[in-house]
């Protein structure tokens, strides 16, 4: 399993398209500008090509090989469908600036899955544009600055809990805000006095993820919320995990202000191997005017508008009676059309019953998971009550020498991807397993069978665990070294 | 519920070991009011897949597809034929369905065509390092200007813009600096032949963090880039240079050699397509070695296993946030993996020879189509200079122009009004963007439409 | 010369290795007279892949698709929804570019695959053994009849064939015999209700080597396959029962069931789609496994490898022409490996379940459809009994109604009269197929044309 | 990398389509013949589903994955564009009996392939519908049985040479015929004089490979046909070989009567594990007339004209002054117009330059691999002069209970495909190599290296070989248990 590199295969005589052999310097007007040194890039014909990439693919593990039990990433199986329909060249073929006569299709389609985000939420309105969820946070945070400083309000401090994904204090940072942690409860639960003991004039605002990190939903999430409102914040939550919930919940009716949705998770566009995704962002009444530009409106007339610089301010007075408090523009364009259509395709097949389905499934499948395992690995959690659609276990009780990551190898080499290892950070050596709703009953039990038996090897200190994996492409690699001296491209031999 | 394998058979059978008698016991924890009672109403209900994909045939129909037309729009985003085995490529299940590497022993398909991704970047950006991607071109030319002012430490707060760089990047450097403090010292690009280097290498100052220049710029002119970053060096601010035509550099010197210190760009051109504005794929690299730790986003490495066979992981990724949380470079996660697998197999198939000719083909048209339009009475061109996109002066409305000819099936380009809407005075402006899928007929079509229009 | 990797250096290396001075003393063998001088005048040169697809792309358009008319079609191949991600697996490379799988070791999922097929294929026909694909139903038809005469030991010669048995079918047998000296006992269909058994029955005497009859048959009708079965039988021939639309068998009997000795069809309505003709899907079983030996075409069984691991091969290959040579069983070679997995990929996913809702579905709007088109003045309903098509008659001459309609993107049905251009009387009969692509809009969109047509 | 049955998996509850539950008794007009049994297909869900395929995909070797030196099967690379194109919906989704004003755009595509077909072989005329090689084959001996019955000659026998591929003498006695063999000379050849010698008037014709099978091509070719001529006979050329000469030498003028093609081969439309093919025959002026319905035809306006049962006298008395002789109908329908759309994607692609050196680069790398493994492997006719597109191996000098197989499973474990082993007949142990022009140079040396390195094991009498491979998904299949107790459809456990 030795693929090459390209550039150790390649040269730069080969192509793998018929183009002409233009005089490059027949009609120059390049002003000067024309390039004199090689680029160095090296070329393949298609068979070559073709084949270089299908055997690296096959270095790959994927959902469509077997089940990816990750936590707080939902890697749920990725319907054709979605592919076709993202291709149809009215979508695949369209350029953003096009004359918007010429793509009211395309406006359509971000409109329907607007309407669609907002009625599963709950919410009153939602930006569009963000390109992945940590951009969508972002964009969240910016609204809730954007609402402070229109009311002259300048605070100072977001509130995280510290079981939070990595992003939210990050992007809270970006933004300018001062991070502060909040304490979990022993249940794992956000710890109410606690945060209503800090709230005050600085607070800007809560991030909390619900259901949270720990796979668990917070029963006093409304309580949390009037007690933001009240301290004149807003709460941002953290949509990784909304789907637990599709369906079953909508955020709004928790008092949620901003939310971030990942279409590629919950909606099921593919991940990529680490994106494209797409992070559109619902937002309450509250915090609606605020969000950024471009946006679609459609008008009583059924008409899809595309409000962006050039129409906005016309828009707005013309429809909602004032110019619009909009922070500004996220990004060129107008968001990720590809992932759009992907997830309305989704939303359209599932339908309102069975995003629900989904939901339910999902738990299901999580707490199936956890009563499965619960007796062999330590589930700190498990007294809590159900989980929700992941479930979460500790290190506890392994044997000496023996670690998270050694079980989590362990289970490579039974033909599975690794459940997310050390998230949440409240929990040590954490293991977080969701399984989604798109796993059967029978992969799940084969998936028990071998978690079980990973981890009695744990526990028994099984020291072949610490070697593994023994049947993947690599065996571990040294990252120690990659990172103190890095080579991040192909230097040419001498 | 064809995505759903549970039968209820089965479900009975996991609430019975669960212990629960219901799903509904499974979320107890939600508050009573919460609580739906059914599926939400204003929804519809599941559908077929056919059902599914005639809807969203019907919508993809009521848009314009640019191979259905005479096509001559750019500003960003470019129209290039894409080999079909890119698509079949970035279609094997491996790949579509595949996490973020962060398990390299069964990822290394995704990490060596990352490093693969990289050092066809870096080659071409004539930098040191690119990084495994970002969103698209607009956010990486922020990351930039923040990546500059970590550069500085954050003492120099201004950020100098050339007027001349897409208006989209500029909103979003704009947007953020709001928030972050930075000063920004934009313009609005002036009307003529040459971009205004003097006036841009005025603003900069000891102050200054960074200077951002696009190359080609957004009128499609050629700055001289190597002047500008002696300029900057000079008062100690950092070069940036945006690109968003990557096919331009199959032509034109990279900015890496010019002395651009970071280059940023959209790479959409090669391998992504137009998908309305996304996604796309934000391109990202640095000209020295040592700006590596301040960068944000992914990087792959090369390292061995413990068989000592080559291979590669994600590395530094003490600059992100999942390890570095408020500390991180960047809040980015989720980047344009895929995007970045389909611009390297494109990259792969043209090669050196083959992206030299892609390039040479774009320019050669677009001489032609330049020739062309300027013996259109009422149509003057503006560049002296250009790749292959240039503006155009139209004695009339462009805006309403472009509106009036798509009629007849004829994208005519971007006008600057679109771009510019608060701008006086850019009322004829005309962005007009050729490449090898524009044939002689459609120029010979656009130049038609516009004489009697203009007449 | 994208898929040609060789340089000129490669070249001039491996020449120099052969110790031939150029490429021509390779061809020395070639006599004079036969040596082309250069590339074939009257033959385009070389193209790019964008150009080459903007052809094709123009002849594609230059066709009425299905989609965009309110269709109608069947008599042999229907239109039905095939999931996406039946068209996604057969794309893997590994199932695409594989070949015949001769060497089981390293095609496993080809061999896996056809044995799945073969036991779906076995279960839908009520048979006991399915071979591994035909090239179409036409062609399945022949080997059929030829395979009867083998049975007979060459002692039978006559063939009955059914009046309904699609004219195309008909005309492969005939051609055939022509050749191979079998009588066929064929006449037209009768344009009744019921289809003639009695008649067909009467045909049939000790010379018979097999009895010939589709289910449903070219009209729609539905023979009872059970009394001609006893019928054949008692005369010591086998009946072969032919099935053109696999999705009817959801909702009625397996022609095995009912007594046919060989069932054979066409499967393209699974999986494989209209394609104007081809590549379709031959389906062959056999009801008695004693008469396995005497199949044509691959069979993959079952077996285990040196390590006692299940797995599969090819088998009873000593019937076929790679072993057998001049005494095989057929000369067929090329199957249609990859219509099969199309086939089997679509059938897991409809399932048990499935397939009856989509023959439930099918039969449903049929029904209404045949109503509709009852209540139209000028029009009638030629069955009491049918799936999915149906025979109506029309106060015209439907064949040019037809064409009339394909204006207006109404494709109406087959005339008879383009199935028996030489029979007379057929003139009003049309059939209309009708499945769950068929939107009862369409049905209206018939019924109002038709009624315009005929007043 | 065990991959249970869908039988094993699947159930007949689920599905993976989302259809109307129909009260099936509702409607009922099945005039009594409603299924009352169940059929027992197991259904899955599209996750499942997906994911049961790609698994087992992963079991396959393909172009795609490596180098697959099969002789007289011209594996070559399946360019991505052809299936793009074939994938169209006027091509995909037309019906093979809508009106002719309908589908001017696919009889476009069959006739223009045709055009291509005819001027690439110097023949006269095309029969487009047969389905595959062999049926080809049948297709045109019975337009010489056809043509001979037309002149009241009724012939008895086909001669075919001992080297040919077993569907020659199948077709030949499929259709009628006597089949005698022809023997070969010393370098691999026909042997002329014998032929010459056996021809008679009970010689309907002979059937010869060219280039042979021996990878030779026949430098007696148009003595040969003018020999067969003179006796009254046609000559029918397999047509399995044409990469080796396509645009180089045209059929045609070597006095080739008949010769099918086979799209899959030289044209690359894929193999997909065993077909679907399309094997058009093309036929010299002699035979044109005797073809089979339904053809295509362009007429002096331009317009491409279906000639189906429906229209064939009455246009053949329009344009050629009488009806045709045409034998009948091979198959229902038109033909393969998948394959069509794919094969001309690739000529135009190619066009006439590209052909030539596609040609020239298939016969370089074989001559390339013959003389750089002469020295290694016995080559029984490299002493003949250049190979063709394909070098021919015994295994003379294998190391005693060492053979052919092993050496070919022996290539599985070095990552190859085998070659095609004891093909021809003629030579012992044969090993035919056939690169295609579509391998690179690098390929090529990798290939000969273990291709040399295996052969030196086998000479050597490396028992490993006898077990190989061990590093394929399965070892050796038990190939005589399958035949002596065939199991051929899964049976339900009891």
């Amino acid at each position: 399993l030795e693929e090459p590199l390209i550039f150790e295969i390649a040269d730069n005589q080969t192509t793998g398209v018929d183009l002409p052999e233009v005089d490059a310097g027949a009609a120059d007007r390049l002003g000067g500008m024309a390039r004199d040194a090689d680029i160095g890039l090296p070329g393949l014909a298609e068979p070559e090509a073709v084949r270089h990439y299908t055997r690296l693919s096959r270095q790959n593990y994927g959902i469509d090989l077997g089940f990816f039990p990750l936590g707080s990433c939902t890697m749920k199986h990725n319907p054709r469908l979605n592919e076709k329909v993202a291709r149809m060249p009215g979508f695949a073929d369209v350029h953003p600036l096009q004359p918007v006569d010429t793509v009211r299709g395309a406006l359509g389609v971000i409109n329907e899955l607007a309407h669609w985000l907002i009625e599963l939420t709950g919410m009153h309105g939602v930006a569009m544009s963000p390109k992945a969820g940590a951009h969508g946070e972002l964009c969240g945070i910016l609204c809730i600055r954007a609402a402070l400083e229109a009311r002259g309000d300048a605070r100072e401090v977001i509130l995280v809990p510290e079981s939070a994904h990595g992003t939210n204090p990050a992007t809270a940072a970006f933004a300018g805000y001062r991070v502060e942690d909040i304490p979990a409860t022993p249940e794992g639960r956000v710890d109410l006095e606690a945060l209503k003991a800090r709230l005050g004039p600085d607070v800007a605002g809560v991030m909390i993820t619900n259901p949270n990190t720990c796979g668990l939903f917070e029963p006093d999430m409304r309580a949390i919320s009037d007690a933001v409102h009240e301290a004149g914040g807003f709460v941002y939550c953290d949509g990784a995990n909304f789907n637990a919930i599709v369906g079953r919940v909508r955020p709004g009716d928790l008092g949620v202000d901003a939310m971030h949705i990942n279409l590629h998770k919950t909606f099921s566009t593919p991940h990529g191997g680490g994106g494209p995704g797409s992070g559109p962002v619902v937002l309450s009444k509250a915090l609606s005017p605020y969000g950024p530009l471009p946006y679609t409106a459609r008008t009583k007339d059924g008409v899809v508008h595309l409000v962006e610089e050039e129409s906005a301010d016309e828009f707005a007075r013309e429809h909602f009676g004032g110019p619009l408090s909009h922070f500004g523009r996220m990004t060129a364009f107008h968001g990720q059309m590809g992932m759009f259509t992907r997830a309305l395709t989704y939303m359209l097949s599932h339908g309102a019953d069975g995003l629900k389905q989904v939901a339910e499934d999902a738990v299901l499948n999580a707490n199936y998971i956890l009563r499965s395992m619960e007796d062999v690995l330590h589930a700190p959690y498990a007294h809590s009550g159900p989980c929700m659609h992941e479930a979460l276990f500790g290190d506890k009780g392994f044997a000496e020498g023996l670690s998270t990551l050694d079980l989590a190898k362990g289970m490579i080499d039974e033909g599975y991807h690794p459940m997310t290892m050390y998230f949440p950070l409240v929990v040590h050596g954490a293991m977080l397993v969701e399984p989604t709703e798109t796993e059967s009953k029978a992969t799940i039990d084969q998936f028990i069978t071998a978690f079980r038996s990973v981890a009695e090897r744990a526990k028994a200190g099984d020291e072949s665990l610490k070697t593994a994996p023994h049947y993947a492409p690599r065996s571990r690699l040294d990252e120690t070294a990659a990172a103190r001296k890095p080579v991040l491209a192909y230097t040419d031999p001498q | 519920m064809r995505y759903l394998p549970l039968t209820d058979t089965d479900r009975s059978a996991m609430l019975d070991t669960i212990g629960a008698s219901s799903v509904d016991d499974l979320f107890v924890d939600v508050p009573e009011v919460a609580r739906l009672d059914g599926p939400i109403r204003d929804l519809p209900m599941h559908a077929s897949e056919m059902a599914v994909e005639k809807h969203m045939r019907s919508l993809s129909k009521q848009n314009l597809a640019a191979a259905d037309a005479a096509f001559f729009l750019g500003a960003g985003a470019y129209r290039h034929h894409v080999p079909a085995s890119v698509d079949h490529i970035i279609q094997r299940g491996e790949f579509l369905t595949a996490y973020t590497p962060y398990q390299p022993e069964i990822a290394q398909g995704t990490l060596q065509m990352l490093f693969e991704f990289q050092s066809q970047v870096a080659r071409l950006y004539g930098c040191a390092v690119a990084n495994a991607s970002m969103y698209d071109g607009s956010t990486a030319c922020w990351e930039a200007v923040a990546m500059a002012s970590r550069v500085a430490r954050g003492k120099r707060r201004k950020v100098v813009l050339s007027g001349a760089l897409h208006p989209h990047y500029a909103e979003v450097i704009k947007t953020m600096a709001k928030f972050t403090k930075d000063e920004i010292a934009g313009s609005e690009p002036s009307i003529q032949a040459q971009p205004d280097n003097e006036g841009l290498i005025a603003r900069i100052d000891e102050d200054t963090s960074c200077v951002v220049v696009q190359y080609p710029d957004i009128l499609g002119r050629l700055p001289d880039l190597e002047q500008i970053a002696e300029a900057a060096h000079a008062k100690g601010a950092l070069l940036i240079a945006v690109n968003t035509e990557p096919v331009a550099l199959g032509a034109i010197k990279s900015p890496g050699e010019l002395g651009a210190d970071i280059v940023v760009g959209e790479g959409q051109s090669i391998g992504v397509g137009l998908q309305f504005g996304g996604p796309y794929l934000g391109l990202f690299a640095v000209r020295d070695p040592k700006h590596v730790r301040q960068m944000p986003g992914r990087l792959c490495g090369e390292t061995v296993d413990a068989d000592g066979k080559r291979g590669f992981v994600l590395t530094l990724s003490t600059r992100e946030q999942h390890i570095r949380r408020e500390k991180a470079t960047s809040n980015i996660c989720t980047n344009s993996g895929l995007c970045a697998l389909a611009f390297s197999v494109h990259m792969t198939l043209l090669g050196e020879k083959g992206l030299r000719q892609l390039a040479a083909e774009n320019h050669r048209l677009a001489c032609i189509a330049a020739d062309k339009l300027a013996a259109v009475p009422g149509v003057t061109v503006l560049n002296d200079s250009f790749f292959n996109e240039f503006t155009i002066l139209l004695d009339g409305d462009a805006r309403q122009i472009v509106r009036d000819l798509a009629d007849d099936k004829i994208l005519a380009g971007v006008s600057l009004a679109r771009l510019y809407p608060h701008v006086d005075g850019f009322t004829g402006g005309l962005l007009v963007a050729v490449t090898e899928t524009t044939t002689e007929e459609d120029i010979e079509t656009l130049c038609s439409a516009l004489k009697e229009k203009l007449s």
